[in-house]
């Protein structure tokens, strides 16, 4: 990947050494379990994240190691596994709470968005609210119902959260341990589709990635693709297939976190090429991508040559397995987003 | 103690109509009669075929994550039984299969469902039953709205709705429980106490001996029934039925059975469940309890069981190809049935879609 | 107001004779009796909505009207009341349950965004849902903490929903019944500050208004203001202020409905003059401005003479009624806005 | 029946230790001595000249929405007053201002808050409380967390978390009950039954004749108390708060009580509360109670009572011009405690507010 030269430089450790090839989930436990180490605080507590290590095995080890009082399997209760959460913050410690997937989160909607976004701020900077929530979200692998959905857009509307959504196993473990070391409540969003298939090098040390800063993952010059999370690899097999294909070379933007959103990264890589698509799985309707199309508009007005394309699913609830490569955006909708913008 | 409401110390006994060796109860005359129970053995055996069918079309790719029934036929199948699909509504959490089809339900909906065509979530008119549930729980207020709609209508409608241990402990449950309990609801919650939410136990889910414990808290009752007993699960549920059709409000039943396989396709028990718990469950079998009883009385012998495993193994096979043969799911599907009145901004994408595609 | 006539136009009562001055309270009180008197089927459920007649009267008498059968006091959990609501739609009912504020919503969000807006897809058409939430939402009265959230991006990033915000009287009554009417399940969002602020003439007949047909409320040629429910009056005092202060001409456009959204309505307001400012309470990250600046640039990309300006509320929590009026989009903050797009 | 676990018929006998007249029920020791109880009149009478002044100042436009205690004083200040405010934390719903003073909340804060001045949400260092909750039931999960780290730190503490019979429909009740159980977590959950709901009255909330019955559902006790007994609340929230101590885990204490005025400022209660209803309450006052208790002892008389309540007044006095000379909030108050570590968006749009309003 083009841009580990420049995440290395983002990050807290400058002089790792020893690389592993990992794949997303694995670097995701290697950071909690780095996590774990290094502060008694940290404990991990949601629906069979214990003695199963979790149902994709995100947590896999972790009980064995840290114990049932660290690692907690809790009654299925989404609600109260962020509102315990809370509470475990107030009294000192740094919950790590997983929510099995995203689509369960609604379950817990008013205790993400009302309290733990807002109770700094309610309490006027008496309670603190170090809480990572960890949650895999997204299609692509033929989950049942609900499973599958794309809802940053809505905790992204919760101010006093942060919303991080890395795209590779090297952002995943760094951006992870920035995230438990925050002390601001951040939602920490999993790709379910690459825990697996994405993989790379991940230093075995201990650094994180700065959240808030976006990564230029393929350098171009005709058009830029914006994305994050699992859309980004889309981006980058759709830059490959617009360079091969139609001679169209495209800047690949990975965002990393939506919140914070690193504006100056996002206006200096659509004012490069003066045209822009923002791909996203999420329905179109107010989805992330409405952000990102009108602080580009606004911030980069006079260098925009045509108007910012969006692809996305469409504004339809997520279908069943059988027609949901059909639904959620696939590299062909990225190479005709592409085209279109070219010719407008 | 300081306390008027104490805690139990030991779960209670369960309601058991038929012994594991398939003898009846002392004093009990059995719910059902004979045909009764023959034809609620058929359901709970086409399940266990459709089981065994389903996971080995899973392993070869050619079916869809789903969770079995195994072990808890006589739960779901005793208390279905109770109900007058006419007027009456099962509201499934996801591993109700045969009180779905029981209600009316092709079982090629169930599959092509399971198949990942959105056309197998079409439920027929006429039909009484919700959709399949995933959002654990979020089935238990609808059921109660449901159930209030059949009364303020009078149509002498009940609704059971099913839903797992793990499922009891969201919000929702007793957010429906008590308020069916306020508008006396002609609606039995039917509480399939499998051992196990995925990974977790029973004992980790509450420290309530009973579940069903809860019930006077939304003033109402609550009964345990053993849920591998498709009689005594069917005598509890059909008093219940019967309560609730007289105007007399909801009743929680828990019924104590095992799930007896991984909790869906995509799970690897033998990473929680012990060896020594499934063997203490097998002899429990639901299916050959009844099979026992009823060949206790002369109604069930080798040449029987032949016979009927021959006609459910050419129903599941009928089901599966008209499955298969139902046309592969398509684009457009993606529009359909999501507004009656779609917004022209969806039929705009509509169009974009389909064209991109042709 | 300007586009009364328009309304009217829009209407289903073409010859509407007498008219009544009523507050938007009334004149929801006066669709909903409209409704129940119409159709036995209609049922109000929600907290305080029978005895007591709403926290703001808007159900006042219907109880002893229509008998507690028809209007019902619910215990206290909007997750049971949505969820019931589904359940008496599915037996033939036509559910109006009442969220008493916005802010509490969020216990229900998960019956509401992926219940209720996905029940008839779930079940492939056999279930409809014709359920109307109606809320009331927004701040400007010093309510209480989460009583004057605007939430509005949140639900129109659930498919499946309607999201209808009507700016005035007339719109509310005859929005109100056509959301009841509509097949599809509407969330229908009631501007807490103008229940008693804003009145104005309306027919005592029964007659709806379209969904998803905006309404242009002031025609002016400089600058187009885009808003929906009491943002628009904003917008309608800015442009009072922009002719006599400034010398600038505004167009004001009344959206009416988010979902559904009248483009072509908003790309010809937006065509007219080349500038636009958007318009609404909540926070602006992934707020429903976003979604509407990126719509315009994207079908209006190459009349616009200036980038879309969104004036909103900040990316913080609702704050306290003391500094409510400086979290809250002022006229001040619209004028302010509308001269910087013209300078630029 | 059929049913293991029946509906009670009847509401049980509330836990009373001081009759309306003041004196001790049979066979009692009295669970405070006479200081202590002085102490507690003293709270609650606090509150109540609070009230009185905050209604007068709210019908002037100087004072926000808010919600009066009067009535309630016993439920809130008998179980308040069990707790070590050192190690023990309060977790309120928004009527419980003397527990949250009692803690350590400077009343001027509290006044602060409900003169709609962001620094009035400051909570002091060292005092051990949760913000006021206006999303119901909210603050029992956050409640459950807290004593579960409390328990996981070993430092000896309790949380009483408050909340209402309307909240205790809420599925969050129910969620942080279950898990509560679960984890023997060191809490008591404190119901404050006052009859209503805003307009609901407490039978149209739920069918059980006592809320404190579903605790058992959850594998703990549950008490009911008479809520305008401060002896008797206080006696029972020091055995749960002990039996919590001692690692035994939760407890649910519903204190029968009944709000006296309006909802909050915003209500009329007319519409809904019969005046027969407040007239069979009023001579169950919970501050005349312990006054008549403390005369019968020779701790009460008119000279005592003169004094106190010229104390409470000028408290009162002294804090409304605290809170009155605190600055006028501001446009940067809107940014502050949001982050710790804001994105550069916010930045700009503090910068862009600021230079706005200049
Ligand atoms: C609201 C919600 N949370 C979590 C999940 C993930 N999940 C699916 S099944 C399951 C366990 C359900 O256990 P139970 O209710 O006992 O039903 P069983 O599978 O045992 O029949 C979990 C946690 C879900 N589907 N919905
Ligand atoms: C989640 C939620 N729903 C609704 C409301 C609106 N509301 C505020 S107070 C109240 C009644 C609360 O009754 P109860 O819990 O008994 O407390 P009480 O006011 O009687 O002390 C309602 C419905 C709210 N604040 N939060
Ligand atoms: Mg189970
Ligand atoms: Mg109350």
């Amino acid at each position: 990947m083009s841009g580990a030269a420049e995440t290395v430089a983002t990050s807290s450790a400058a002089a790792t050494t020893m690389t592993m090839t990992m794949t997303m989930i694995e670097a995701i436990r290697d950071a909690l379990t780095l996590a774990m180490e290094r502060d008694e605080r940290v404990i991990v507590l949601g629906e069979d994240v214990g003695v199963l290590g979790g149902v994709f095995r995100a947590t896999d080890g972790l009980q064995q190691r840290f114990g049932d009082k660290r690692v907690v399997d809790t009654p299925l209760a989404e609600g109260a596994i962020i509102g315990a959460a809370i509470g475990l913050a107030v009294s000192g410690l740094i919950p790590v709470p997983e929510l099995q997937f995203l689509g369960f989160g609604h379950q817990a909607f008013h205790q993400i968005g009302q309290q733990v976004a807002r109770f700094r701020f309610r309490s006027q900077g008496r309670h603190g609210m170090p809480i990572t929530i960890r949650s895999p979200f997204g299609g692509g692998v033929r989950t049942p119902e609900l499973h599958s959905d794309a809802f940053e857009a809505l905790y992204a509307h919760c101010p006093g959260l942060k919303v991080v959504m890395p795209a590779n196993a090297y952002d995943a473990k760094g951006l992870l341990l920035a995230a438990i070391r925050d002390p601001d409540p951040v939602l920490f969003l999993e790709p379910l589709r690459g825990y697996r298939l994405i993989s790379g090098e991940v230093p075995t040390d201990d650094y994180t990635v700065a959240l808030g800063l976006s990564n230029v993952v393929r350098v171009g010059d005709d058009v830029t693709l914006i994305a994050y999370s699992a859309a980004v690899q889309l981006c980058i097999k759709a830059a490959d297939v617009l360079a091969e294909h139609h001679g169209v070379s495209a800047h690949v933007l990975d965002l990393r976190s939506i919140v914070p959103l690193d504006v100056d990264g996002l206006v200096a890589a659509v004012e490069r090429t003066g045209r822009a698509v923002v791909v996203h799985e999420a329905p179109r309707t107010a989805g992330f991508g409405a952000e990102l199309v009108a602080t580009i508009q606004r911030e980069a007005f006079y260098s925009l040559q045509a108007p910012v394309e969006r692809v996305t699913a469409p504004d339809t609830p997520y279908p069943l397995g059988g027609i949901e490569d059909l639904y959620v955006p696939q590299v062909d909708d990225v190479v005709r987003g592409v085209l279109a913008t070219l010719e407008r | 103690m300081f306390a008027q409401f104490m805690p139990d110390r030991d779960p209670v006994t369960p309601v058991q109509h038929l012994a594991p060796d398939g003898t009846l109860t002392d004093g009990v005359v059995a719910s059902m009669s004979d045909e009764e129970a023959l034809d609620a053995l058929r359901w709970m055996m086409l399940t266990r075929i459709f089981d065994t069918k389903a996971m080995s079309l899973q392993r070869q790719g050619r079916f869809g994550t789903f969770s079995q029934v195994t072990g808890q036929e006589a739960t779901i199948v005793g208390s279905a039984s109770a109900l007058d699909p006419a007027i009456d509504w099962v509201v499934p959490q996801y591993r109700e299969l045969p009180a779905l089809l029981r209600q009316g339900l092709p079982l090629e909906q169930f599959m092509l469902y399971f198949m990942g065509n959105p056309a197998g979530g079409q439920i027929p008119e006429g039909v009484n039953v919700l959709p399949i549930q995933i959002s654990l729980a979020a089935q238990i207020p609808q059921a109660v709205g449901l159930a209030w709609g059949l009364q303020l209508q009078q149509t002498g409608g009940v609704v059971v709705v099913y839903f797992g241990d793990g499922a009891s402990s969201e919000g929702d449950f007793h957010e429906a429980c008590n308020l069916a309990g306020v508008l006396k609801a002609p609606v039995v919650f039917m509480l399939s106490n499998n051992g196990w939410a995925i990974s977790t136990p029973r004992h980790k889910q509450s420290r309530a001996k009973n579940l069903a414990a809860r019930a006077p808290g939304y003033g109402f009752p609550g009964v345990v029934v053993d849920g591998n007993d498709v009689l005594g699960v069917h005598s509890v549920t059909s008093a219940a039925v019967a309560r609730a059709r007289a105007g007399d409000g909801p009743t929680l039943i828990e019924a104590i059975t095992y799930r007896m396989g991984p909790h869906n396709t995509a799970d690897d028990p033998t990473r929680y469940v012990s060896e020594g718990d499934l063997a203490a469950w097998r002899p429990l079998d639901p299916i050959e309890r009844v099979q026992r009883y009823l060949a206790a009385r002369g109604r069930w012998d080798d040449t029987i069981r032949a016979r009927i495993e021959g006609e459910l193994a050419r129903e599941v096979d009928r089901a599966l190809a008209v499955a298969r043969a139902a046309p592969a799911p398509n684009a457009a599907q993606i529009f359909e049935h999501v507004y009656v009145d779609p917004p022209a901004t969806l039929c705009r994408q509509r169009g974009a879609r389909l064209e991109s595609l042709a």
